[in-house]
């Protein structure tokens, strides 16, 4: 078993992760399709970014970027079966989520690009991505302020006595911080319909997770609000899914708030200008060998649900789709200067601006 | 009927809760206990234990959750019980709330209105007497207002809660039951006050002075006493809105008068007055005939405790009587 | 037993105080004199506080005053022992742990008066009381900021290589606020000599505990950050004693931080301005019944340490001893009004303040 | 030898690390990655992990536990990565550090140097560019720099760090390695910079710019230019110093040069502009011959990402040459 529900009253040791990098969780219940899509959204994400990176190295679009890759069981675990009225709320790691939800790679690559056609039009970060439509938080930097806003989309649901629910991702750097103590207590105080996903990738920026937290198992955190806390082999994408889908029925059905703690790693640098040398060779080889997308391939090879061939059509036709998405955002024109001034207040405020008015003496 | 401060601010809340549905309460003691001066007195009891939260003690968490829930089609009236408490709240207010619509080009909206209990001069000190309105004054996308009537105090808050933006709504503690300012206040549910300009409390053509929420109290009576003793006439200007600022009544005040004093109760350096200045020295110096005065209180981190010492921080009366003595013989 | 270690990988549920308010815990360790001392003090911290209180009900000082009466054996079991150089750090209703770590009565009421005797000069609110020459810290009013600070002040015992100890002091409401988990987390990652004090008394002003957090023991949530969280009585003065000197030998020998959880009450309203309509009479008088002061007189009858006659000298003593201490205090002026403009900087302001110069043009 | 802004910086920081054993840093990444920008680079190989603190990711605790720290008798210079980032600190700052002192009655300090990193103009977007220099520039209580040269990067750190008050050094990232700014810089161990004044940076008699950080280089291109346009000389003064601020030296030289103007990279509303123009027409009206004119960003919630926003957004060259030239032909 790679997971393991703990209740606040008897936590336990994380489960460790698969040897070899096998998934190691089955469950009978995950249909051979959605296993494949599983998959497939994996492979997507990470040519997604390696894309994103390349062009980043190019310096075809400014600003940074923060890739998830090798962590992609998480974000696809957690997004693959939202609902378009489900609420995510991003971390600056979490752009796959993005396309996962459904976000038209036009959009994302205008994001990139920070074009007119992107959803905040050339305003934040590259990597900053949100879209209304589809109900994705747009981020600040500030780590874990997503968790706040997205508690409160929770409180909102749950006011409106639908049944959407909220996913809010951070990384295992952002339970340091207060804010995110203050959204999960008051989760728990209201039994809100979210879970927070705990992307727990050993590293915030140089940081190492033994200086960020005295536990070995963030999980455990939940135990101070009062709902389930569990740590999932975040590498392993049924595992992943089996534990967010059932902490979103759970959420769903108003059974409140669950924590996941998804232990993973970040292949690359923080950022694409991170050479990440506070961490050794070897870790970095250890975990490239515990690849969440190989052992996914592995899996379905076991299931017999996988080909070479099929494999390389993803490949083929999602390549095209991205060369067709970053064509599109190259060619979309930026924000005209003057646009800087908008999207303020819910009126203009241009003229303001522009028209200082002198006043003359009245003798 | 003569209405108080504080009563106004409840009729507003109950008003605006009855007619919809999506507009609710957040804070500490909002509820049971209907607030630490009893201004959301028998919400909880109308509206029941959704609609008017008692919080945990996070100021942070009541803000930023009202934010999301603003997003998702909610009207959050959250509640910080002393601003000196605010600082919790501060990355909620003005990183995300400030901040959401400019950052998603307009797609991502909160539309929420942060109740702000502030001011001194009631004994508080040092951590229940802050006025600190410059920290939201400052930030571009906040609505920020301060009324100091009850008129206004019930108007602009229907407003606010009806604009489609975040309202920070300042309202300063010794005005909730100041007989001197009881007065009536329109009845009609639909009453809205303009959250966009200052109002010429009284009008006048020899010096303006300009100030806001409990400070247009002293001012008022500093103009008069000018006039008995001198004959010279004052416009007295409440500035309501912190921010956007109105810069066109207080230039124009100042192209009549030629005289400007500004009255604050926050200490000086970094006040609402040093961009009121500011911009009349910009925008209105062909007018100007004297140096802009400005009345604070002292560049102290907070108000002392003991009377002494708070007496001598607090704006007052004489203090502006002096200054206005000293802007006239100008 | 009335206490019990919660190591974090097993949190059990808290042990219930004892019935009719008898203290139900032993400890053989524990000397005659002490658990004299612990009493006398009780009784003196209780007097001093309805002295308090009667002098603020007939306004003869300013501002709130926000008594801890009902609790005192919290104060008494944790502050008694500490030597001058530890550090405390209190919160608004901890003004007796002034008396119990030495603090002159002159000066604790010069304090409730604002008189220039008072340590800050009267400068803060009454209740606010702290003592630069015996380490404890001038509280500002914002909830748990103390406990930061206060960690601090752990953090540089612990360069400094000396043995000295902080005990940080503050509600249950406390710990919602992120600035709780912040310092929690903090003194866990780098194991700080500090106690971190929870008086849960139930009610934050008028909010329920149910309303703050879900968990039905705040001990639970030293689970997520990797060091021992405590239950104990707050009423069992014998209990509370042992499980705070042991959390502070701990500290003191470089053990790391631990978390007490007292569970007690305060019989009066938030402040003497509140009636705390929002809690029941029978509440109240049940927990008057659990009385700590009466409690620990029956233990030490029943240990033949007691008797009226004791007592009523305790009584006699203290009691002009407050009387001494308020005419003291009575007397004292206040400060001059031009002294609001001191103790800003390590540099003086007041000609900056009082004689702004004015330029005339050169030409 | 010629040293940049950054390199400045760390020569400041590892002189008093080996002078004062009591000198510390706290922050994220500070340590073995040597900060963000490499601003503290060698000092955690130097001086280990106990005297270069990777903190957790919690801006509230680096600062409050440096508070507790500074106040038992430690000197912590503790760092904010990105200015953007210090609303978690906001309670510790405002309501902790500025006030122990006072609070107190001078029983309780806490000498501490906070070093924050700010400013815009790099494409960071929303996040990662703003100044926030205001919130803190309002606060009695805390000294607040901003030193525009390595010189004073080094002087002005190493004299906050032995400073008995709370500082908040504000370092501006474009600065770091700007080759332009390269200069000799005073090796001495003991070499210190005033906390207290401005410079005057370029003397002159028909104008007078004021400004800090990174607008000073724009601003003396200015000077420059308009002097080579029209013959005109303008006097440039390097603010430094944020709070207290200094009341002496701009009101003379506006006695000398009738004319104002403010160049500030943050907003116009309540940026450090509003105040020094507030002081000028109350202390040197007289001496004012045009409007006080301020060169401000925009008031919009912050800097966004693409680049013609981002340009419409930042004070720069051109845009004070226009104010310029309005301010002369005035
Ligand atoms: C409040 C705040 N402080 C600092 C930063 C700068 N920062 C950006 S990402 C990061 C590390 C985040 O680590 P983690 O939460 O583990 O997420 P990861 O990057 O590993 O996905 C830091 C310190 C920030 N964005 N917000
Ligand atoms: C940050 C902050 N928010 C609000 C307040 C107002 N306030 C003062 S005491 C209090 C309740 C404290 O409850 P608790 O922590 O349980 O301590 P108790 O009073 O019960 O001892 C509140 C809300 C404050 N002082 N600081
Ligand atoms: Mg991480
Ligand atoms: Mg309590």
């Amino acid at each position: 078993m790679a997971t393991k529900v703990k209740e606040p009253a008897a936590p336990a040791a994380a489960p460790k992760s698969a040897a070899n990098g096998r998934p190691n969780s089955e469950n009978p219940l995950i249909s051979d399709d959605k296993l494949k899509q599983i998959y497939s959204t994996m492979v997507k994400c990470r040519l997604l970014e390696e894309r994103a990176r390349t062009l980043k190295k190019q310096a075809r679009f400014k600003g940074n970027y923060y890739a998830a890759v090798g962590q992609e069981a998480v974000a696809v675990g957690a997004g693959i079966d939202l609902r378009p009225e489900d609420t995510v709320a991003p971390s600056h790691r979490d752009f796959i989520l993005n396309f996962i939800k459904g976000v038209p790679l036009e959009i994302m690559f205008s994001q990139l690009y920070g074009r007119v056609t992107s959803p905040d039009k050339g305003r934040s970060s590259p990597a900053h991505c949100g879209y209304a439509p589809l109900n994705i938080i747009t981020p600040a930097s500030t780590i874990a302020a997503q968790l706040n806003i997205g508690t409160g989309v929770a409180l909102a649901n749950q006011m409106k006595k639908n049944d959407n629910v909220v996913v809010a991702l951070s990384g295992e750097g952002s339970t340091s911080l207060g804010f995110w103590h203050e959204a999960l207590n008051f989760a728990g105080v209201r039994n809100l319909p979210i879970v927070y996903i705990c992307q727990n990738n050993l590293w915030a920026e140089s940081v190492s997770v033994k200086l960020q937290t005295r536990v070995d198992d963030i999980s455990l955190k939940a135990t101070g609000y009062g709902f389930p806390g569990i740590t999932v082999d975040g590498n392993d994408a049924v595992a992943m899914y089996r534990v967010a889908q059932e902490a979103i029925a759970r959420a769903r059905s108003g059974g409140g708030p669950t924590l996941i703690e998804a232990k993973t790693y970040r292949w690359y640098g923080h950022s694409e200008i991170d050479p990440a040398k506070y961490r050794s060779a070897e870790e970095v080889e250890e975990w490239k060998a515990k690849d969440p997308n190989a052992a996914m391939e592995r899996y379905l090879t076991g299931k017999k649900l996988f080909s070479a061939e099929w494999k390389q059509q993803i490949f083929d036709s999602f390549n095209k789709e991205l060369d067709a998405a970053v064509e599109y955002a190259e060619k979309q024109p930026q924000a005209q200067p003057i646009e800087c001034l908008d999207h303020l207040y819910s009126f203009d405020v241009r003229g303001r601006e522009l028209d200082r008015k002198t006043c003359t003496p009245q003798y | 009927m003569s209405v108080s401060y504080l009563d106004a601010i409840n009729a507003a809340l109950n008003e605006e809760m009855r007619r919809d549905p999506s507009v609710f309460i957040i804070g500490e003691d909002v509820g049971v206990m209907g607030g630490a001066f009893g201004v959301t007195k028998g919400l909880y009891e109308e509206f029941g234990p959704d609609r008017v939260i008692d919080s945990p003690l996070a100021e942070g968490i009541i803000v930023s959750s009202s934010i999301g829930a603003a997003m998702a089609g909610m009207r959050p009236v959250p509640e910080i019980q002393f601003v000196d408490f605010i600082t919790p709240a501060m990355d909620a207010i003005t990183q995300q709330a400030a901040k959401l619509r400019y950052r998603s080009a307009g797609a991502q909206t909160c539309p929420l209105t942060l109740r702000v209990c502030y001011g001194g001069g009631t004994g508080g000190g040092m951590y229940h007497s802050q006025t600190n309105t410059t920290w939201f004054a400052h930030e571009p996308g906040l609505i920020v207002v301060a009324p100091a009537t009850p008129t206004d105090a019930k108007g602009m808050l229907k407003a606010s809660i009806r604009q489609d933006d975040p309202v920070i709504y300042f309202e300063h503690k010794k005005l909730y039951r100041l007989p001197a300012i009881k007065e009536d206040v329109p009845e009609s549910a639909d009453f809205l006050s303009d959250l966009f300009h200052c109002a010429v409390r009284r009008p006048g053509k020899d010096a303006t002075i300009v100030t806001y929420g409990f400070m247009l109290q002293p001012s008022l009576q500093a103009a008069e006493k000018i006039a008995e003793e001198t004959g010279a006439s004052i416009e007295v200007i409440d500035l309501r809105v912190l921010n956007p600022l109105d810069h066109e009544t207080i230039p124009n005040s100042i192209a009549k008068t030629g005289r400007l004093c500004i009255v604050q109760e926050d200490h000086r350096t970094l006040g609402i007055g040093s961009e009121i200045a500011a911009t009349a020295a910009e925008l209105a110096f062909d007018c100007l005939d004297a140096p802009i005065l400005r009345v604070a209180a002292p560049d102290v981190p907070a108000i002392p405790a003991a009377e002494p010492l708070e007496q001598f921080y607090m704006p007052d009366l004489p203090k502006i009587m002096t200054a206005m003595r000293q802007l006239l013989q100008y």
